[in-house]
């Protein structure tokens, strides 16, 4: 194990892939010389040179129709779309093409593709440039919609999406990237694709969340133990396909629950996590689930009104609490 | 070319023709369903690229694909399958008339997002760049109204900026739906647009299925040579509707006899007389054969199953993945409710 | 009152809105000439002229970008993206601009648009023709999202939905055209936007449903009637904003949920409204709340197994009386 | 021009340098967040455009807004309010750096999405000739690295179909952030992507304002007499990074020296004494009033109030709509919870 960031645990994933495979390449807007508009992909240019590290032009949908076709060669690409607001760019051939190509033409055509993109709000970029949408992208059937909330499962998660035969859209958040955690150096370290991962032992309360609201609800955790209770915090990991069995595990014990996202509450993970744990676990329910989210608004570009858009930990905290105690 | 070169081209040009009309009356009867985008008139493009390219030339095109199926080596059989939605189908019943593919021949579909498949192409040229099949040509086709999307744009753009072996193919059939090139493009010659992305580029005659095979072999060979992408516009006409059901309202009787005059069948049939290469009975008999084979077709696509129902859950994904929602009856039976 | 088709309905909406302000315009893939591939603007070239229907070139995101500018410049443009499928191409200029321009310059741009777009399976088009990827929109503060379940619905939200400030998606179901009913003519009918609409009256069970559902809702419910149980059927009409007051007040008295979307069942509609249910009714709540949607897989072109993943009248009808019966 | 006339335009692009550099100071500060795409090297371009257009031609451009916004009459004040995010800011602090507008100047924006306004701006222009105000262009702006995206080739393309009245201004600073022209177009020269729609179009050199000016008016003037658009590529640099935080790796510093030698501020007062229309004196004079107006609006700024908390939820419609949620602090505060 090695103390890592999440951005290095990403990088090193990226690195250790594209030294065992030959067929798997780097493609997006600024990926090469300028080293990753997150300087993931630093150092990747020198190393492995212009073939495998491909900066593309401005042009979102030639950046994953292009993977499209390489993948149906039998290269492994790696798309960058820099961040997830510009995927809408490209959305056609996220959810059109690559989530149904195989399924159309009944197997013949593999995409073994990853789409990364970054994600998430905060950072006063505006509208435009601060959505949290992945549940909208964990929609299509076809897809697989991975965001990690921990360096470790960043690591073990996205080289299994680039060793993954199927199209994997990889939502890393930015304000994540500095997190620090233990990161296995073991280059053949996987964690599996679609399943949900217990973060934190408690027997009160169940907090689901994923990718960003997973160190918040760790944090939130501290705070409610502080207060006696004790919160198991279950991080979805994978957002199609749905893991929801540590999720159902924990809240037969807990019996109450509150789900955390960073991104719009209406449509959004809450309600499908939500919506399961009834259906799942109607006998075991004590109290109302509880769904943390963002205000819907196009996200300001004033910090504070911002943050007052965005879930805290404070929110998380709060929710935790109400739904322990009615 | 032999002489059983000419008369195999000529069957197959039938045999598509054939197939488009059988088709035509299969959905009046309700055995086909969707939208059928009929390639008759451009017969001759399928057919004069598609007996040049070279068998590591990847094939790619639009939803009017059945033309370009039959030109790729699937048995017409086999296209008929799935134009019926049956387990013979090329893509198993799953695709329908603009999901046609055979990866085995280099056939890579069949793909009904209107210019979608052009940065696909692309890519796949830069996988054969990537992996050393230096012989290879990715030829990607799609119609005068493909080429005003963003995708046209962004696909041609990347093929000359990694100088990628492309063979563009505009099939300029004058319409895109009821849209004439000149109410929906800023240029009339489509060939034009390549100007703007500095690619070489030319308009040729696409009624002529001797002269469209000249004119690829030539493409194919310069490409080969000396790489990057080319961008060829092919003139054509299409003598049915855009889909089944099309109004037509936006052309005249009159337009549409003008191109039948050229009919490409008809053209390559003088031509084989004409030059003594076939005797009429010669063209006759192969004209037959080629009924034949697509009342075969019909006969071995309506004896075709459909698929089983849990042919619904294969291929969502290529490894083995559970299935989110199986839907209401099928999860109930399923918990035995 | 009089009796007409779905697509009469709302050809007539166009139509009373194009006479009534000039500004009205139409512009789209084969709106003119072509008379609408639906047939839906059958005859509005001919009396408008090619002004005010304006046929486009095949480039969803110029439909989608300029109508934006036109509705910026005072126009009221009604745009035709054929089918929600090509929404994809267009996403950007939908969800990240037509739906956050006037937030993000604080009120100073106004777009009185409206985007009409052909959603629902069930024709046999294959995978990427035949999605109803509803949900996917009305995730997107700044967007309203409608569609009707009844031709007079129709003809009343349309007009709204043309006379709103806001820029509004509005979803028809091309299998819905056919379907008649009972349509107002007064020319100043108006149904408001954002409002769920009781449609039948019941004390047993309530049934959610919107679009296609409407009618399947309203025949499971003649079918329940014959077994004795009275459903309530609530056709939400508008997706964003999202009306639950009907739905609670209905599941107050009945206790009982069934939800219907054809789409998508993960991160769905009935996702949505099932969270919502057990938020605004947790003490009615006398059984889980069932969700009723389509199989989750790209549609197939085959008709069989196409109608095997689609969600049928039946469906709703078993799930109904499970959730009453236990 | 009159000598004001000639020292306006001198303030007016010194106040737009002074007013980035000052921005730049407050992004280190951390005072202003996001994105800061500085103007730097490109002043002759609005300066230059913003100068001789007319107040019904409609402005429009990307998110490298600053010197748009000040060119178009905005006040320097609301600009730099806008930068730091307060309630005085022309977007009261809602849009930031990227998202500058006023609509009584007739400027729209301030766009973050790559070329994303390209097809707006065609909009706008529909607009202008539906309601027949002949006599209004749209002018828009994008750079040239917003020229290899879908939505440049519709947005163009529509222009030419529908013959509205646009002068496409691409801003060719040679970059689009790290990647050069040569590296993401396929054409080194931007102009020439208009020959794929038989636009006009040409490429002038964009750091002498003077010419600038001129150019802009005589295609201006152009476009007014025989309508259409009009593709202007106009040469310039960036001296600064792309936004701030930007690595450099792209470019040697020798390059941006030699651009240096161009500096449209330095160009512009050298013509100026040269031509004998100001003094040194005079010169300095109105650069010390634009270091003022630029500091005013610093304090300006620093002294305007952030937006109440409430004014989340304005505009969110712009009609009365209810908010779907507040998120989880001011529902349970406004639940009493
Ligand atoms: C993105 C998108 N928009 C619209 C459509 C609907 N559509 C299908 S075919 C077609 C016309 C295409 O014309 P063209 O490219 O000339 O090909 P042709 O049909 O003439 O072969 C349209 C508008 C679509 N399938 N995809
Ligand atoms: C669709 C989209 N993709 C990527 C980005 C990220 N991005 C912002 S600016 C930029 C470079 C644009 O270059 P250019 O058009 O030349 O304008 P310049 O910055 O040089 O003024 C990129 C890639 C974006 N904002 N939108
Ligand atoms: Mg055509
Ligand atoms: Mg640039």
């Amino acid at each position: 194990m090695a103390r890592m960031t999440m951005r290095e645990a990403i990088s090193k994933a990226l690195w250790e892939e594209m030294e065992r495979d030959e067929n798997v390449f780097i493609m997006g807007e600024e990926v090469g010389v300028w080293g990753g508009t997150y300087a993931v992909t630093k150092g990747f240019y020198d190393r492995f040179g212009e073939k495998r590290v491909r900066d593309t032009p401005i042009a979102e949908a030639a950046i994953i129709g292009g993977a499209i076709g390489a993948a149906l060669t039998g290269l492994r690409p790696i798309a960058e779309l820099m961040t997830i607001n510009f995927a809408f760019v490209a959305m056609d051939h996220i959810v059109n093409e690559a989530a149904k190509l195989h399924y159309m033409f009944a197997g013949q055509f593999k995409l073994p593709m990853v789409i990364r993109a970054v994600s998430g709000g905060g950072r006063q970029l505006g509208a435009t440039h601060s959505q949290t949408p992945d549940a909208v992208f964990a929609h299509f059937p076809g897809l697989k919609v991975v965001s990690p909330g921990t360096p470790e499962d960043a690591k073990g998660l996205l080289k299994s999406a680039i060793r993954s035969d199927d199209p994997v859209l990889f939502i890393e958040n930015a304000t994540l990237y500095q997190a620090k955690g233990e990161v296995p150096e073991d280059e053949d370290y996987l964690e599996p694709l679609g399943k949900s991962k217990v973060q934190r032992e408690g027997d009160d309360v169940t907090i689901v969340a994923y990718s960003k609201m997973v160190p918040s609800a760790l944090e939130a955790a501290d705070m409610l133990a502080e207060d006696g209770i004790e919160a198991q915090v279950v991080d979805l990991r994978s957002l199609r396909p749905l893991d929801m069995g540590p999720v159902i595990d924990s809240f037969k014990r807990t019996n109450r629950a509150v789900i955390a996202e960073e991104g719009w509450r209406s449509y959004g993970v809450g309600s499908e996590v939500s919506a399961r744990i009834y259906e799942l676990a109607f006998d075991y329910v004590d109290a109302p689930v509880k769904r943390v989210a963002q205000a819907e608004v196009p996200l300001p570009y004033n910090a504070h009104l911002e943050q007052l858009a965005l879930p805290q930990t404070e929110d998380i905290y709060h929710a935790a609490k109400e739904v322990v105690y009615g | 070319m032999e002489k059983s070169d000419y008369l195999d081209l000529y069957r197959e040009m039938v045999v598509i023709r054939r197939l488009e009309e059988r088709a035509a009356e299969l959905y009046q009867k309700g055995k086909i369903g969707g939208f059928l985008h009929l390639y008759i008139g451009q017969e001759a493009v399928c057919a004069g690229i598609g007996s040049v390219r070279q068998p590591q030339d990847r094939i790619i095109t639009a939803y009017r694909d059945h033309g370009w199926a039959i030109s790729s080596g699937i048995d017409p059989k086999v296209v008929m399958a799935e134009l019926l939605g049956k387990v013979d189908g090329c893509s198993k019943g799953k695709g329908g008339s603009m999901h046609m593919a055979d990866v085995d021949k280099n056939f890579w579909g069949g793909h009904a997002i209107v210019g979608a498949h052009i940065p696909i192409a692309a890519g796949m040229a830069l996988g054969d760049v990537y992996q050393g099949n230096d012989d290879a040509v990715t030829i990607c086709m799609f119609g005068d109204g493909a080429t005003n999307i963003g995708f046209f744009h962004e696909g041609l753009n990347l093929s000359k900026v990694w100088d990628l072996p492309v063979l563009w193919v505009c099939e300029n059939n004058q319409y895109g739906m009821g849209t004439s090139v000149d109410r929906a493009s800023a240029v009339s010659e489509i060939r034009q647009k390549a100007e703007g992305y500095g690619m070489p580029n030319e308009r040729i005659e696409g009624m002529n299925v001797i002269q469209v095979r000249e004119d690829a072999t030539r493409v194919l060979d310069r490409i080969r040579k000396e790489g990057g992408p080319y961008l060829l516009e092919v003139l054509t006409y299409r003598y049915r509707g855009h889909s089944m059901g099309d109004p037509e309202r936006y052309r005249e009787k009159e337009e549409v006899k003008h191109w039948e005059e050229s009919d490409p069948i008809g053209i390559f049939h003088k031509y084989l007389r004409d030059e003594g290469i076939a005797t009429e009975a010669e063209l006759e008999a192969t004209f037959k054969e080629a009924e034949k084979i697509v009342e075969d077709a019909v006969d071995f696509a309506e004896n075709s199953p459909d698929p089983e129902d849990e042919a619904l859950f294969d291929h969502i994904y290529a490894e083995p993945t559970p299935v989110e929602y199986k839907g209401y009856r099928l999860e109930r039976e399923s918990e035995g409710r």
